[in-house]
């Protein structure tokens, strides 16, 4: 994976902040330094605006860059993303970024299989993009819990990602998981050496790396995990891996991440 | 600086630093992770994170939770140990001219020992900062740092080993602090960093697991200062080494606070991960505040309260 | 209350209370002051502002101070002394059904018992809580709850001279909060109020003078939840007698925290200041949670903390 | 002074919030209960936003009652008044109040000299409108640090209050103290049994006790002090008062305060 472009830490305006889908809000703000260095699976993190009273950063994965501009896609959860979505336009935010490594894109033009389970798919429009725009085939399959939920279906299908969709409840597209959705692809699709993708809860990760490996098929992980600096120094945000010797080593999701082969994953 | 005749400059325990602000030990990595946002030459000193005598893995995951103004760790010192140190870390730092503050750990006097006997015959070390304070229960480190024999013991052992300027770092979490800022002293410590971090706890009701997988972690960030502004206090009333003040330092008007608590100089932790610049700015904010009051340097503001 | 099956009431330390919901000491004065805003009838229980022997002055301003997330006093326990108690102010909370809580302190042994002879005698005291752990310097009572000795001397005592419940308040400033727990329970106490206020100091950057007369004060709020819930969870770890815990609790949330710790009530503190129907709300809040986790009381959540 | 009526802690919305000199800004909001109950000298205890990072409400006086609507006027002082003066239109915060004692108004309507320094005009304004309801003829004298940030002489000209204003900087009206014009004002005119009202900086009510004193006025201050509740529990907001037998007690600005007799405190 490529060695980081040099890091920033900028202070920008929000552009725009709006409703996307129940629970999930797209903010979009200038940071030209970002949106020219930015590479796919990596994230920024964002200062909360003073007086909010939350001390530490939250991190959100780049889903676009558009010219000077880039856009993150993100969930509510907690206080954090409570206040992010509270921004309107003109406020003014920190940006910490690019962090991170990136997604490994073959040399080959292999056909992709880009798995997203909610808010996880935002972590994996960048590498969608680049994908098209390298020319290789990208089957997009979308996990949702109800079809309100649904997220970046028509981004995908705009950038000419063939898209599936799965909702818990089957408001729309198939019920149940969407890992069951890969299976059914895998078994249906004649696919020469494909790759998988992945974001999302761990439950569906962890499932993902099952099919990856009862398919001898090289998948790759967006881990995520809270984090203190974003840096690599406070090595809170460690995910457990898998050493070629035998034995483990925490690694920093920061740093060796985001993006770890769903193989080495110990969890 | 429009006053020529102003100084940033301050000599602690032996350390001649540019200014008086460092980076608190396991909050600025290496000083490598910084070099995007911080000339490290500007720095009054890069405290390392915590090493021990061989790699520690660490603990397993979650390690950190964020709380009102705080947050709490438990990361398990997980370090490339003191060989990796010397080899991979300390010549990268070689290439600034900022004093490099090498803090240890270890789970017994002898593995102490033996680390502070290879990084005194390192190069590039300026002094060693004695973690006695690690408030991770599997790590001996907060043992030693409540008991006053043991910090004696181990104060005294280390001090043996090492020519270099000697820090002890203490503990918040003890009956009192001066107790053990005596023994540290008279044990031949030259400075004494005050404080580490407060031992805490956090829960997720949902699971109702702790919030950490080691259950209890070492509480940060503004929230301990003003407990770690009083045991400044306490100790600089009780010993005459000078202290390295720390706890929730994010702006230089609170590093202000420290100083005039009895800190000579003041280290910058969890702001780092918040701001990356906050050491600098913190400097640069204590640069203000002596233009400010017409100061020449610190030292006229160092134990300067005026109590009642 | 949707469910009839469901319900807040506890006995702790053979105090009944209609929910485990208290107000904590220095918080809530007399009860009196918030009528407008509770029925103090709602209340789990109403433990008064620290009583002395004689009326205390108190200390001289200023006597608090805003922090991250906290605030620091030092009152220094100003209070009408325990005749005027009696007279004065336990008898308007007689006109309510709620459990009247009295908190004591002294600075020596002998006040502390000629406090519990006089609340022993009076009517409408439900139980007393001893305070050994205020932080404020000219009084006694802190030197008690940091030494095992002391404690056991003077818990036994006051234990010889009451048939009340007897509650006893922990100090958070103490090496080992557990060797204190076991001395109070061994010399009779009922139940342990876990924690008093952190010490703590602030200052004022440009008068150099600290922001309390006192020098150093009581830090409370949610700054030091994360303290207050390890501590409450070795607590509970180490005795068998009911814990009631406090410290920054803001929300039933906050308050479910410290059961799965270990503790069988709360007390809400600062949280009062902030919001005057704090208490009632968190005792909603309990209510809420036990309802969604299909509960029938509390007792199904106190110690339940899942340990790796 | 009268017993305090029922206090009420209510959600209420900004319903304007401009600066109306500098550095200081006038708050309106709308509160039925509290202005019908407000009387001069109280104030409220106000819950700045959630998110905000505070933890403690902050202490302002009622400064003006029209209907339903009660202002404040308020110092940027630090971080509390900082987020308060960032409130727009909809924003809501809570109000607990009518809080404290107030002022003693004679039943013969002597008359009243009014000495406001800085914001501390700003709690006499609900007194000033009073004494001009019952008929009394009142004096203002305003102290400022300059021209910029002089408060409220129109509104007090606006009831009928003659009014003289002294900046520390000379740049409108007496150049000093407002104290050397109320002894000046002494000296020059012939007031039968007048009361000072006074409410300012501490060295500021130490001058006009002084006054006061020697020209046996009774004073009555307004005092001010850092709250914790506001409600009388936390014994946070004492300050030294004489008793009429001897010795001193420490009295609470929000409970037997914040309006003092004069020459009853102790500096
Ligand atoms: C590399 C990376 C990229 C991410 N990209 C996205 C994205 O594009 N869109 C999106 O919706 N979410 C993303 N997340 C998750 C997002 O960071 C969290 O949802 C967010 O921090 C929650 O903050 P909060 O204050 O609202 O929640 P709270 O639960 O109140 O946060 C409390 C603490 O937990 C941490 N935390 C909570 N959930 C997570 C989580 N799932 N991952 C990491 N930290 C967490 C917070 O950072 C904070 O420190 C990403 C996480 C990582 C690590
Ligand atoms: C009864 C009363 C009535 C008041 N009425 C007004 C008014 O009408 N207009 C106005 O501009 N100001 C008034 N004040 C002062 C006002 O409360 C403070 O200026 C304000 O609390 C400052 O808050 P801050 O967070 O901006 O300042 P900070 O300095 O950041 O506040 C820090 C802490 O100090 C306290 N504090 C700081 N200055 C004062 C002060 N002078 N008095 C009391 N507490 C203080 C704050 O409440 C807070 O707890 C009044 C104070 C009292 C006690
Ligand atoms: C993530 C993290 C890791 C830390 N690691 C160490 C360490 O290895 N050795 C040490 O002595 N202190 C360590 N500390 C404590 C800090 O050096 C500092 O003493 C403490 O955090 C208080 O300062 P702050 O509030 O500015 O962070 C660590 C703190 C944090 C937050
Ligand atoms: C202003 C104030 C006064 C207090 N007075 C007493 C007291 O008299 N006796 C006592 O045992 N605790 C006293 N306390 C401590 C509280 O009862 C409680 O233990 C502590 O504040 C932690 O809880 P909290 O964070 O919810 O406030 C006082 C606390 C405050 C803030
Ligand atoms: S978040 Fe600090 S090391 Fe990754
Ligand atoms: S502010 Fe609490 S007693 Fe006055």
């Amino acid at each position: 994976m490529l060695t980081p472009a040099k890091k920033f830490d900028l202070p920008t305006e929000v552009i725009s902040n709006e409703l996307v889908a129940e629970n999930h809000y797209l903010l979009r703000c200038s940071c030209p330094e970002i949106a020219a260095s930015a590479l796919p699976g990596q994230f920024i993190h964002v200062l909360i605006p003073q007086g909010s009273g939350l001390l530490l950063r939250r991190p959100f994965t780049v889903y676009t860059v558009e010219g000077d501009q880039i856009t993150m896609l993100y969930q509510l959860i907690g206080e954090g993303t409570n206040v992010l979505s509270s921004l309107k336009w003109g406020d003014s935010i920190r940006v910490l970024g690019p962090l991170g490594n990136t997604f490994e894109m073959s040399s080959t033009p292999n056909p992709a299989i880009i798995v997203g389970g909610g808010a996880g798919i935002a972590s994996l429009m960048l590498l969608a993009a680049a994908l098209r725009e390298a020319g290789v085939w990208a089957l997009g399959l979308v996990g949702s819990m109800n079809q309100a939920r649904l997220l970046s279906v028509e981004d995908l299908k705009a950038i000419g990602v063939e898209t599936h969709i799965a909702t818990d409840d089957g408001s729309i597209g198939h019920h149940g998981f969407v890992t069951e959705l890969l299976t059914h692809i895998l078994e249906t699709h004649e696919l020469p050496n494909p790759i998988i993708y992945a974001c999302g809860p761990d439950g569906m990760l962890r499932a993902v790396t099952k099919v990856g490996l009862d398919y001898h098929i090289p998948t790759q992980l967006a881990m995520e995990n809270r984090m203190g600096c974003a840096l690599g120094v406070c090595l809170g945000c460690v995910c457990k891996v898998q050493l070629p010797g035998g034995g483990f080593e925490y690694q920093r999701v920061c740093t060796e991440g985001p993006v770890f082969k769903a193989e080495d994953i110990i969890w | 600086m429009s006053d020529i005749h102003r100084s940033l400059a301050v000599n602690v325990a032996g350390i001649q630093m540019k200014n008086p602000v460092m980076t608190a030990s396991g909050t600025f990595g290496y000083g490598s992770e910084y070099v995007d946002f911080i000339d490290l030459n500007q720095l009054g000193a890069v405290v390392v994170k915590g090493i021990t005598s061989v790699p520690w893995v660490g603990n397993s995951m979650p390690r950190i939770f964020e709380t009102p103004s705080g947050m709490l760790n438990a990361i398990g010192l997980q370090n490339v140990g003191v060989d990796g140190f010397i080899d991979k870390k300390l010549p990268y730092l070689g290439n600034f001219d900022v004093p490099v503050i090498v803090n240890i750990c270890g789970e017994h006097v002898e593995e102490y020992l033996e680390i502070t006997e290879k990084l005194d015959a390192a190069d590039g070390v300026a002094a060693i900062e004695l973690n006695i304070s690690c408030p991770n229960l599997h790590c001996g480190g907060m043992s030693f740092g409540v008991d006053p024999k043991l910090t004696d013991e181990l104060v005294r052992g280390v001090r043996e080993k090492t020519t270099l300027p000697l820090l002890v770092k203490l503990s918040p979490n003890v009956t009192d602090i001066t107790v053990i800022a005596r023994a540290a002293e008279g044990a031949g410590a030259d400075g004494l960093s005050v404080i580490n971090t407060a031992l805490g706890m956090a829960i997720d009701i949902n699971t109702r697991r702790p919030q950490l997988a080691n259950i209890t972690g070492g509480l940060s960030g503004p929230a301990i200062k003003p407990i770690a502004l009083r045991m400044v206090w306490q100790v600089y009333n009780t010993v005459s080494i000078p202290i390295i003040g720390m706890g929730g330092i994010m702006t230089g008007d609170d590093a202000i606070e420290f100083c005039i608590a009895g800190a000579s100089a003041v280290a910058v932790g969890t702001a780092n991960f918040i701001n990356p610049r906050a050491a600098l700015d913190v400097a640069d904010g204590i640069e203000e505040y002596l233009e400010r009051h017409g100061m020449r340097s610190i030292a006229e503001l160092v134990g300067s309260l005026e109590v009642p």
